[in-house]
């Protein structure tokens, strides 16, 4: 049991994160606390990734040898895919503090109940 | 096949999207220009995926590899008739909907006019690259283009839209995200991105729980990007208080977009049968959507805001859309598709109406049209034609899809989900036939709102919203008459195998 | 509200460590994302590309595409913001 | 919003500091074939370096050095080197991107490529730092009115 525990700690810490950032989205009240729940989340699904692409005994994706082996590299692909995920990340923060900024001058607040109240 | 042909396939994409770099660089000099060039990407990206259906249909699946890497390494581009389709649904709609747009804009952003030509096409961009491609991981990409140029093109609208957008920016995060994390269960056990590739490698893995949770939140997540009942909460503010350039393009086409995607990992990354019989995902889909199509129905007859009442109306129709995924027979598979091109024709048309009476009048509650046919008599013409295929009267559109999901729930001896679409119809009907009262008749008689607000001098709006409404109109009764051509033609080779 | 978000994080946390159950370990070299596609780029990477480090060249090359998507998003992004918070003559 | 403080120490401090996080970030963008680095991570230290210049100068100086027209036009023009590279390679008769086909007069069809990759890491790099300067630029100057404003 605590062989499998151990053998398997990057899935906890990142379902750990991951649930952080979705309580984050959903459950707090102040919009700048959902848009940091948010990346919280995004970040934990890259942790996710980089974590699948790692081999015991394999050293970082950069060419040295005449004949390279498979098994001596870490498999780069998910570190591809995430500096992609890294900058949708980055794009939508950005984008969300843009909106974020518009709300701000419109209520002038960010706490989600003060808004709805003056809403109605 | 001849090399001009396959080189179609990325021109589809790269046309607009270099064209949205382009809009920047000239609309600096000639502000006028950006509109121009966004009408003429859409108008060349149309004819090059009428090419390519054409193409499909007569030759089979064409792949267009990316790079000249093989598929598992490389990306790949794939057209099936599903794909084809798709593409001229998307670029044709499209394409009138911008067509349209040029006054809408002058009058409601005439100062982000550049900016705003950018977004959108990067946005009709997105969508494209959405249909066309055949790796999971690139349509993650495409998807979130997608994404961030609809909430920003919400975010610019009027009163609550920032609100609306931040709400659709934080729902969709969750289901994009939903949607990366899918692809990473699938590739944690397969190592591959490619659908095609992953067709082949999973039914040998089909009992691992690790597939299982990454099919169920590639659903959740396109679940909330198409606004599927318990999930459509960001869906109805962002549609009324975008602008009404961007609501008319994003309601017919970004659900539809969806909609595919979920059809994509259902019956192409997995094989139909793992839907239907390994878990009963298709048994609860279908009852969601029931309850989706009830709930929107009724929720659009409490609206008295046209644009709000037209986005509830959206969400019962993504409802019978879902439902004929999930009868997962092959007349519910054909009444979706079907559904998917008709809703496209009838929610562009309805939104474009909208919009026009937005630019004309200002007024969007439905109360307030008293004896607007005198004032614009063509434009209300379409509003009942898109209306009468809302509700399924039968030489519209709209019938002919409603009777290809009755005929699936039958094949299905499922007698509630008929009564379901019955009933939906009969609410479609009391809603519309408000709207029409309201337009058609005296000022609603005792209402407090109801105001004679519009001088019954005739006044229509400009040619150049004129036309895209009256042509998506005709559409709708010209597919109606063609239905059956359309199903024996395109549809039926869309239909996954074994059906 | 935040008894419901709670819940539904608890779930939604519940069916993926459900999933964790039939994933390979950490830094297993047999797991199938290191012995099925990975493998060419590490091993083709000078003889294709001529560039050691192999994540440039699946993100420049292989799967080039989608590098010109990221790009294409973090050009959206900025023009978003401008389309947002700035007329255009500004 | 960004004001200027008269802080000698501070300005200075940047002045110096500034061409070589420059040359760093050009040197990561153009090392990217042979260490962790490319387009990205250049483009984001090169806009970092600017981003200093309008934290220490305040938005008004800066604004004379930096426009917002240029930099949307610096963008474009890096997307447009990285989508042009790719569409060359269509016009040229190969599948898009296929970098091979370029007429470089190199050994090899993988230094072609290799080549090909460092253009369009290039084209990244001058993207990517318009674009994050124009977020910046474009957030911090965004009048909320109000005290706060």
């Amino acid at each position: 049991m605590v062989d499998y525990l151990i053998s398997k700690y990057n899935y906890w810490v990142y379902i750990f994160l991951m649930m952080l950032g979705f309580y984050a989205m959903m459950g707090k009240r102040n919009l700048v606390k959902k848009l940091i729940g948010m990346n919280i989340f995004q970040t934990a699904i890259i942790l996710y990734y980089i974590s699948i692409g790692v081999k015991k005994g394999g050293t970082l994706p950069i060419f040295m040898e005449t004949a390279p082996r498979a098994a001596d590299y870490i498999n780069p692909l998910p570190h591809v895919l995430m500096l992609t995920a890294i900058v949708v990340a980055v794009s939508t923060t950005g984008v969300a503090l843009a909106v974020l900024l518009m709300i701000y001058r419109r209520y002038k607040t960010l706490e989600e109940n003060e808004i709805l109240k003056s809403i109605r | 096949m001849n090399t001009m042909q396959p080189q179609a396939v990325i021109l589809i994409v790269l046309i607009p999207l270099m064209s949205s770099y382009a809009i920047p660089l000239l609309g600096w000099r000639w502000k006028g220009s950006a509109y121009f060039i966004a009408l003429i990407a859409i108008g060349a990206s149309s004819v090059c995926s009428l090419l390519l259906l054409w193409t499909v249909l007569k030759q089979g699946t064409i792949h267009y590899h990316l790079g000249g890497w093989l598929p598992p390494w490389g990306i790949e581009y794939v057209i099936d008739p599903l794909n084809g389709f798709m593409g001229v649904v998307v670029c044709g709609i499209s394409f009138l909907v911008t067509l349209s747009s040029k006054e809408s804009v002058e009058k409601e952003l005439p100062e982000k006019k550049v900016r705003f030509y950018a977004i959108y096409l990067l946005l009709f961009t997105g969508l494209m690259g959405i249909v066309v491609t055949g790796d999971v991981f690139n349509l993650y990409v495409f998807l979130e283009i997608a994404s961030l140029t609809a909430y920003a093109l919400i975010a610019i609208g009027e009163d609550g839209a920032p609100l609306a957008s931040f709400n659709y920016i934080i729902m969709g995060t969750i289901g994009a995200c939903f949607y990366l994390l899918g692809v990473g269960y699938l590739y944690i056990v397969t190592g591959s991105l490619n659908i095609a590739d992953l067709a082949k490698l999973l039914p040998p893995l089909y009992h691992s729980k690790v597939v299982l949770i990454a099919l169920a939140f590639f659903l959740i997540g396109t679940a909330i990007k198409m606004g599927l009942f318990p999930l459509h909460v960001w869906l109805p503010d962002a549609y009324t208080y975008a602008p009404s350039a961007v609501s008319s393009f994003i309601a017919p086409l970004m659900t539809k977009v969806m909609a595919y995607i979920l059809i994509r990992v259902m019956f192409t990354v997995f094989q139909p049968s793992y839907s239907i019989e390994v878990i009963p995902l298709t048994v609860i889909l279908s009852w969601v959507a029931a309850v989706a199509i009830i709930v929107g129905s009724i929720m659009a007859l409490a609206q008295r805001d046209l644009k709000r009442m037209l986005a509830y109306s959206s969400v019962s129709q993504i409802g019978y859309i879902v439902l004929g995924v999930g009868l997962a027979n092959k007349m519910g598979l054909l009444g979706a598709y079907l559904h998917i091109l008709n809703h496209a024709f009838m929610k562009g048309c309805l939104f474009l109406v909208a919009g026009a009476l937005m630019y004309r009048t200002g007024m969007r509650n439905i109360f307030q049209l008293g004896m607007i046919h005198r004032k614009m008599p063509f434009t209300m013409g379409a509003l009942v034609i898109g209306a009468l295929s809302m509700i399924g009267i039968p030489p519209t559109a709209g019938f002919f899809s409603k009777w290809y999901l009755i005929l699936g729930s039958i094949e299905a001896q499922n007698w509630v989900f008929v009564a379901v679409i019955l009933a939906s119809s009969l609410l479609n009907a009391l809603y519309f036939f408000r709207v029409i009262e309201n337009a058609y008749f005296e000022v609603s008689r005792g209402h407090p709102e109801g105001e004679a607000l519009i001088e019954p001098n005739r006044e229509e709006v400009p040619l150049s919203m004129l036309i895209p409404i009256l042509v998506l109109a005709a559409g709708i009764l010209l597919l109606g008459l063609f239905n059956e051509r359309i199903i024996s033609g395109i549809l039926i080779f869309a239909l996954p195998p074994g059906f | 509200m935040k008894i419901l978000a709670f819940f539904v994080a608890l779930l939604t946390g519940g069916l993926l460590i459900y999933g964790v159950g039939d994933m390979p370990g950490w830094g297993d070299p047999n797991s199938p994302p290191s012995l099925h596609v990975s493998p060419r780029y590490i091993e083709k990477t000078m003889e294709e590309t001529d560039t050691p480090d192999m994540v440039t060249s699946v993100l420049a090359d292989y799967r080039g595409y989608d590098t010109l998507g990221e790009t294409t998003v973090i050009f959206t992004a900025g023009i978003a913001c401008l389309l947002l918070l700035r007329r255009d003559n500004q | 919003m960004i004001i200027e403080y008269e802080n000698v120490i501070i300005k200075t401090i940047c002045r110096l500091l500034i061409p070589f996080i420059q040359l760093f970030a050009i040197y990561v963008i153009m090392h990217g074939h042979y260490s962790p680095g490319g387009g990205f991570q250049g483009g984001v230290i090169l806009g970092a370096s600017f981003i200093l210049l309008v934290i220490a100068y305040g938005l008004e100086e800066s604004r004379r050095r930096i426009s917002l027209k240029a930099l949307t036009i610096y963008a474009c023009v890096g997307l447009f080197i990285y989508s042009g590279i790719g569409a060359l390679c269509l016009l040229m008769g190969a599948n898009y991107l296929d970098y091979g086909i370029l007429p470089l007069p190199l050994s090899s069809i993988a230094t072609i490529r290799a080549m090909g990759i460092l253009g369009i890491e290039i084209g990244v790099g001058i993207g990517v730092m318009a674009i994050m300067i124009c977020i910046f630029v474009g957030i911090a100057s965004y009048e909320t009115g109000g005290e706060n404003g």
